[in-house]
């Protein structure tokens, strides 16, 4: 079984793909064989997964690949490949689940929307793209695959695409990623001359092997950047994160999936995948290109959560918080903690695409409406909702003991505590905690304490199609801890090859009372907080949010996320848009006129000869007036229909060529 | 061949040609036109080619002098005024005369005397046209007569 | 002193250049034709001198023909032209070329 | 097989003939029938090409001007066949587009035979007859059958292409007088010892070079494009971009890169200034376009700019590019010029489409169709991604190639062209959103979606898209022989 299931691991992203051909040649109608295809390929791919997973337990550090030629251009082949190793597998299984809970969830969320069949279709593309992506055994194939589930962000942003806010958000999400991927592209291509190969295993000759690593030498540092410019485009990571708070222009089960539980910490897979890039050369774990990845993450994960304060949009509230994770994980890649980042991701795939569903569900309670401030008491009205949402919530703001997150962060910390460069991340990601659950707080204390206001009053509780998905991954963001814990870390085991050993003594650590501080700190400062808020009545709706009344110029700075977007539109977009004026009036008049100015020795000629004559003078003045009329107006002139000109074009022809005679000697 | 001859021919052919070439009125520079080419046949005469010099006498002298007479009396009412003269056609010409002279001075192969040849009698010219180059002169003949023939219909009155 | 090829070839290349002189500068079409008649007078002069000057003589004498047939050719232009120029007056009332502009693109 | 050549050549020039005499409701299916019999030949000749075998396939050789060495020479190695096979495939896509008046069906047929002709001949001078022989049509389709501003279009085109000519037969014409042979294969041999010798040299490099420069076009060479492929009726702009481009790029392969090796290297890095040039201010000024054929035509300078820089990284490395290098490069040269052939193709049919329901084709001039013309949109989308190097489509495969051969000789030009990926993706992002999202616009509430002959059009040409840039060794087995036999002449 172990081979078949190795040899066939193509199948895994081709069957949701093949599914979402099959919905998109079916008609608008027919929406339940829509909905029934891409659920039957998801399970297809998650019984897939499983059964992928089940080998990578025998033996530690199971690596398996299967490589292929793509094609032979010349002489040379381009070779691919799928690799299946703990990494893999365990991103199949957290991928594939979570995408199975989210297709069912939109079934109920898009029941309304008229285009649900090209949704499904859409849904299921990126599913398949996803799941390839974490196959890959090749950059190459890792590269295509990026390029395909950014295309399915971008139109998946861009599904409600009547909305004019959604089409610009996809756009932006497009051409951000790009920018980033163009980095990566490169980052490629200089891996592949350097290496020879972009395959990552190929029995001791691929890249990230000792003898491709052998071949990089100093240039790894660069490639290393490069390669992450393409994970800070699709993670989000500070200066590129400004597409993933827009995103959430999108149906919110994309969001769920897309954007918070596997697309967007496909950066944080890409720089787990080369890791050993990054750390080639270090010493004590420590690299240049790898610093750059602990403070681009300290930023990002800061700025984020500082930001997320201060919004009022409950989904992007949850964005912000998924790009402070994203940078939490990236840190913990930075300084050495592979495998924590990696728990981190798939720990937090479970709870965040639970607390967006959750979200969506509020959202659907609420009649589509988006802001906080105008809910409140959701607790009584949406009861499962809000249980399920709570987890998440503590889940995230790593609650000690029970919940997934917890046992994650505190590894990540952990990890962050010994990094020998410097010990600025680690005190920054410990406020980074706090802000974590102080956002969170006062996000459930608006949302679902407090009376109900105009948004609320007439909320429900969603249908079972919705609410089951939601217990589902409720269940998964407690249970998954139970492989996390300090006591029985098998998934860290797991991921880093090695036998995990029970120990419940270990269970007990300073770290635990760290973060069960900084948490109760952050949910009790949540509370004093907003305490008021959510108790305000419906008619002084809490527009004023007591943030603002204390520090009204700091909010606002939060509240217009830093001005980095007036910031890019001002300088990076001016200069562009500027640069593209540039070139067409360039292309226009300057080259134009250049060409235009060879063609018009011959013009010369008409206007010496008859630079006495009126005529001359005439067309001199028609020429400076009209300056733009075309190459063939004014070679025309050449033909003044006076034979003398000829003549003299003749005559100094012959001289030219006269001329040429002898400098060719 | 004279060096003192060439010097008083090429002076007096490139005087009568500027003349030709400047002179406002049309008739003086007729006139001029005439003197050039009797310059240019003196040309001939010193090199030896006296039968091409006495054709060019007869033939440009004779007649195409005589035709340019006549057009300038048939286009009497516009000759005097012969309004504008175009500077740039002087820069033209001297940038050629000055590439030409540069070009002839730079072939050292040019710097050759004259070696002694047999005179170039008539009738040598004679068996040559009428046996290599009896088809040339044909086709001459041909285009003479059609130049003649196209001349006169060009010029005739039209008919209403 | 001897003249050289040289020399005849100077002073062939002055008679063309003021032909073109001619043919440039001026606005009557007579002077164009006179301009050109000179500088095929200077082609033919060139013929002679290079005839004469070459190191072993042709026979037949190339040189002298080509003369001889352009002498005829230049005969019959000049009579076309002129008669040409006589239409153009008759028919525009003018012999200034630069009301002549028919060829105008 | 003997003969095939000639009469792929000849049977686009009968069909011309019989399209001009029969009645103007004929003209379309003959123009059909014609080109299905001339692409029936054409894949008779794929079919019994030897890929394996290097050097010419075919060849027929007879005498015509022995004089002046002009022969009857006509052969295929693969990349005249991969551009046999694209003339093939886009002048009956292109008489599909739009119904043309009877005489511009005539003088396309007359192109296309010039087109094959080009591509097969193996002699200077009647690759030159067939080079200027496709001028003249193309020419005639702007002046007389296009749209605004077709006389200064069609003047500049023509003034710009036939000056490059000009200078490319006098080019010529000086190496026959040193050389004595206008054979294409006999020249490149002698190439590689320098064809001629000192400022000559130069010279004869020097009008070559904007020869074919013009017709590619590269910067700055390119002003004639965009208002040549604006004014053009559509199914014009598609032939010109799919196939009269190829010509300059096929000249540079075939003339330039094995005849002047040594002068390419010492100018190299000039030559890959424009060629970066062409990649990165092209989009910028596309970007800045309303008139979405414009749009396209300024993304077509860029993807030729591509096929550019990999042949000028490849030709003007310093050192020898290595074997993985130089047959990267070149095939994704071979690649990119098929992939941008029925790209840009169909990018323009799509804009032709737009332009017959609207009537007009200023990017503002639509709006929201999505809602109203999915299948026009979804197809159209996917022509945009491919032109924009999206894996998974054709475009990817070339492009990649390209930067992979020219960035291991040529690092730094290579990374500031990676620019020019970008706006393109810039540039197609914007369109996207001005043509499909949004609220419906007024004027586009009674457009109808894909017609059914548009779709039977429109789907197999997607469908090849995805083809090759999914499973392209199909592609790649037609030219790789011929590649590895360059690369070894370049080395």
């Amino acid at each position: 079984m172990n081979s078949g299931i190795i040899t066939n691991l193509w199948l895994i992203p081709a069957v949701p793909c093949a599914a979402s051909l099959a919905i998109l040649s079916l008609s608008n109608a027919r929406r339940k064989s829509a909905a029934v295809l891409a659920v039957i390929g998801q399970v297809f791919a998650l019984g897939m997964s499983i059964f992928a997973f089940l080998p990578t337990l025998q033996t530690n550090s199971f690596r398996a690949v299967q490589n292929f030629t793509w094609f032979t251009f010349g002489d040379q082949a381009l070779r691919l490949g799928f690799v299946l190793d703990p990494l893999a597998a365990a991103m199949l299984v957290m991928i594939s689940l979570v995408g199975l809970c989210i297709f069912i969830f939109s079934i109920g969320y898009m029941a309304g929307d008229k285009n649900f069949v090209r949704f499904f279709a859409y849904l299921s593309f990126f599913s398949g793209a996803m799941l390839g992506l974490v196959l890959a055994n090749s950059l190459l194939l890792l590269f295509i695959f990026w390029e395909l589930v950014g295309l399915a962000s971008y139109l998946l942003i861009g599904f409600w695409i009547e909305r004019p806010s959604a089409a610009a958000a996809a756009k932006k999400a497009f051409i951000t990623t790009r920018i980033g991927d163009m980095g990566f592209f490169l980052g490629m291509l200089w891996l592949y001359k350097r290496s020879g190969t972009l395959l990552f295993y190929d029995g001791g000759s691929g890249c990230l092997e000792s003898a491709g690593l052998a071949t990089l030498r100093a240039s790894a540092t660069f490639i290393a950047l490069l390669i992450f410019c393409g994970a800070m485009g699709k993670s989000g990571q500070f200066p590129l994160h400004v597409w993933l708070p827009d995103a959430m222009e999108g149906p919110t089960p994309v969001s769920a999936l897309i954007h918070a539980a596997t697309m967007v910490a496909a950066g944080v897979f890409l720089v787990a995948r080369v890791y050993p890039l990054f750390s080639l050369g270090g010493i004590n774990g420590v690299t240049s290109s790898l610093t750059v990845v602990v403070w681009i993450g300290v930023t990002t994960a800061l700025m984020a959560a500082l930001i997320a304060i201060a919004q009022a949009d409950i989904k992007r509230i949850l964005a912000y918080s998924t790009v402070s994770q994203l940078g939490l994980m990236m840190v913990s890649l930075g300084v050495g903690g592979v495998a924590a980042g990696i728990m981190h991701l798939l720990a937090h795939g479970f709870f965040k695409a639970l607390l967006f569903l959750g979200s969506g569900s509020v959202i659907h309670g609420c009649q589509g409406e988006h802001d906080i401030r105008k809910m409140g008491g959701l607790r009584r009205l949406m009861p499962v909702t809000f249980v399920t949402y709570a987890v998440g919530m503590m889940a995230l703001s790593g609650v000690p003991f029970f919940f997934s997150g917890a046992w994650t962060k505190e590894e990540i910390l952990r990890a962050t505590e010994h990094w020998p460069r410097s010990h600025a991340p680690y005190f920054l990601m410990l406020a980074g905690v706090v802000l974590t659950a102080l956002y969170m707080t006062r996000q459930i204390i608006y949302v679902f304490f407090g009376n109900s206001r105009v948004a609320s009053e007439r909320a429900h509780e969603s249908p079972r199609v919705m609410t089951m998905p939601l217990i589902a991954l409720a269940v998964c963001a407690i249970f998954f801890s139970v492989v996390l814990t300090p006591a029985w870390p098998w998934l860290h085991a797991y991921l880093r090859g090695e036998p995990a050993q029970f120990d419940v003594a270990r269970l007990i650590q300073p770290m635990v009372f760290v973060s069960l501080v900084l948490v109760g700190a952050g949910i009790g400062l949540g509370i004093w907080v907003y305490r008021k808020a959510g108790a305000q009545d419906r008619q002084r709706s809490a527009e004023i949010d007591p943030l603002e009344y204390a520090q009204p110029a700091l909010f606002r700075f939060l509240a217009n996320k830093m001005w980095i977007d007036e910031l890019y539109g001002r300088t990076v977009i001016t200069f562009s848009w500027a640069a593209a004026r540039l070139s067409d009036w360039m292309d226009r008049y300057f080259w134009d006129g250049l060409v235009r100015g060879f063609g018009a020795v011959g013009r010369v000629f008409a206007m010496l000869t008859t630079s006495v004559d009126e005529h001359g003078i005439n067309a001199g003045v028609d020429e400076t007036t009209a300056g733009t009329r075309g190459l063939g107006r004014l070679m025309s002139k050449a033909h003044s229909g006076q034979i003398q000109t000829y003549l003299a074009a003749l005559a100094v022809g012959m001289l030219a060529l006269l001329l040429l005679y002898a400098w060719l000697g | 061949m004279n060096g003192a001859a060439f010097i008083v021919i090429s002076i007096l052919t490139l005087a009568a040609a500027l003349a030709a070439a400047t002179l406002r009125k049309l008739m003086h520079a007729a006139l001029s036109f005439a003197v050039a080419f009797v310059g240019i046949a003196a040309f001939f005469f010193l090199l030896g080619a006296e039968f091409v010099g006495l054709a060019l006498v007869f033939i440009y002298i004779g007649a195409v002098a005589v035709l340019i007479v006549f057009t300038i009396l048939l286009t009497r009412r516009d000759i005097e005024k012969d309004r504008g003269f175009n500077w740039s056609g002087v820069i033209i010409a001297v940038a050629v005369f000055c590439g030409l002279t540069w070009a002839i001075l730079k072939t050292a192969s040019l710097s050759i005397v004259a070696p002694h040849i047999r005179a170039l009698t008539v009738k040598r010219i004679g068996e040559a046209l009428m046996t290599s180059y009896v088809w040339p002169l044909q086709c001459i003949g041909l285009l003479l007569t059609a130049a003649l023939i196209g001349a006169l219909v060009l010029a005739m009155e039209e008919k209403r | 002193m001897t003249p050289t090829l040289q020399i005849f070839l100077i002073v062939s290349a002055a008679l063309f250049s003021i032909g073109l002189l001619a043919a440039l500068s001026r606005r009557h079409a007579i002077f164009i034709l006179i301009g050109i008649e000179m500088m095929l007078a200077a082609a033919n002069l060139n013929f002679i001198a290079f005839w004469r000057f070459a190191p072993k003589p042709h026979q037949p004498p190339v040189g002298v023909m080509l003369a001889l047939f352009s002498i005829a050719i230049s005969a019959a232009e000049a009579a076309v032209g002129l008669a040409m120029v006589i239409v153009a007056y008759r028919h525009y009332r003018t012999t200034n070329v630069d009301q002549l502009d028919q060829l105008k693109g | 097989m003997v003969g095939l050549i000639t009469a792929i050549i000849f049977i686009p020039l009968l069909g011309a003939l019989a399209v001009w005499i029969w009645p103007q409701k004929n003209a379309r299916p003959l123009a059909l029938i014609c080109n299905v019999i001339s692409a029936a030949c054409a894949l008779a000749l794929w079919r019994n090409f030897d890929a394996t075998a290097s050097g010419l396939q075919f060849v027929e050789r007879h005498d015509w001007i022995p004089a002046i060495g002009a022969e009857y020479l006509v052969g295929v190695d693969g990349l005249s066949l991969l551009l046999v096979l694209l003339t093939s495939l886009i002048v009956p896509f292109a008489f599909l587009a739009q119904p043309m008046p009877r005489g511009s069906y005539a003088t396309v047929l007359v192109m296309q035979s010039a087109l094959y002709g080009t591509f097969t001949a193996q002699n200077f001078i009647l690759w030159f007859l067939f080079y200027e022989m496709s001028l003249i049509p193309a020419f005639l389709l702007i002046k007389i059958w296009g749209g605004e501003n077709r006389d200064r279009a069609a003047t500049k085109f023509f003034l710009y292409t036939f000056l490059g000519s000009v200078a490319m037969l006098l080019s010529f014409l000086g190496i026959y007088l040193a050389r004595g042979t206008f054979d294409f294969a006999t020249l490149a041999g002698l190439g590689k010892n320098g064809l001629l010798t000192g400022n000559l040299a130069w010279l004869a490099f020097a009008g070559v070079f904007v020869g074919l420069a013009v017709k590619v076009p590269l910067f700055p060479f390119h002003t004639w494009l965009p208002d040549a492929y604006q004014a053009a009726p559509t199914g014009v702009s598609m032939v010109l971009t799919g196939l009269l481009s190829k010509m300059g790029v096929y000249g540079f392969v075939r003339l330039l890169l094995p005849l002047f090796p040594n002068q390419i290297r010492v100018v190299g890095p000039w030559l890959l200034v424009l060629a970066v040039c062409s990649i990165v201010f092209a989009p910028l000024a596309a970007w800045a376009q309303r008139d979405l054929k414009r749009m396209v035509a300024y993304l077509s300078i860029n993807h030729l700019g591509y096929c550019m820089l990999g042949l000028f990284a490849l030709a003007a490395s310093p050192v020898v590019a290595a074997g993985v290098d130089a047959h990267a490069a070149l095939s994704g040269v071979f690649m990119q010029i098929f992939n941008h052939g029925i790209t840009a193709a169909t990018l323009f049919y799509f804009v032709g489409l737009l332009e017959q329901r609207r009537g007009l084709r200023g990017i503002d001039d639509f709006g929201g169709l999505m809602q109203r013309t999915p299948l026009l949109c979804g197809w159209m989308s996917a022509a945009m991604f491919s032109s924009l190097g999206l894996p998974g489509l054709n475009g990817f495969i070339g492009e990649f190639l390209i930067f992979k051969g020219s960035f291991a000789v040529a690092g730094p030009f290579t990374a500031i062209a990676i620019i020019g990926l970008l706006v393109t993706a810039i540039v197609f992002a914007r369109a996207m959103q001005a043509l499909f999202s949004g609220p419906l616009a007024q004027s586009c509430s009674a457009f109808p979606d894909l017609l059914r002959t548009e779709r039977l059009v429109i789907v197999p040409v997607t469908l090849l898209m995805f083809a090759i840039g999914i499973a392209p060794q199909f592609m790649f087995n037609i030219f790789n022989t011929t590649v590895v036999h360059m690369a070894r002449l370049f080395a």
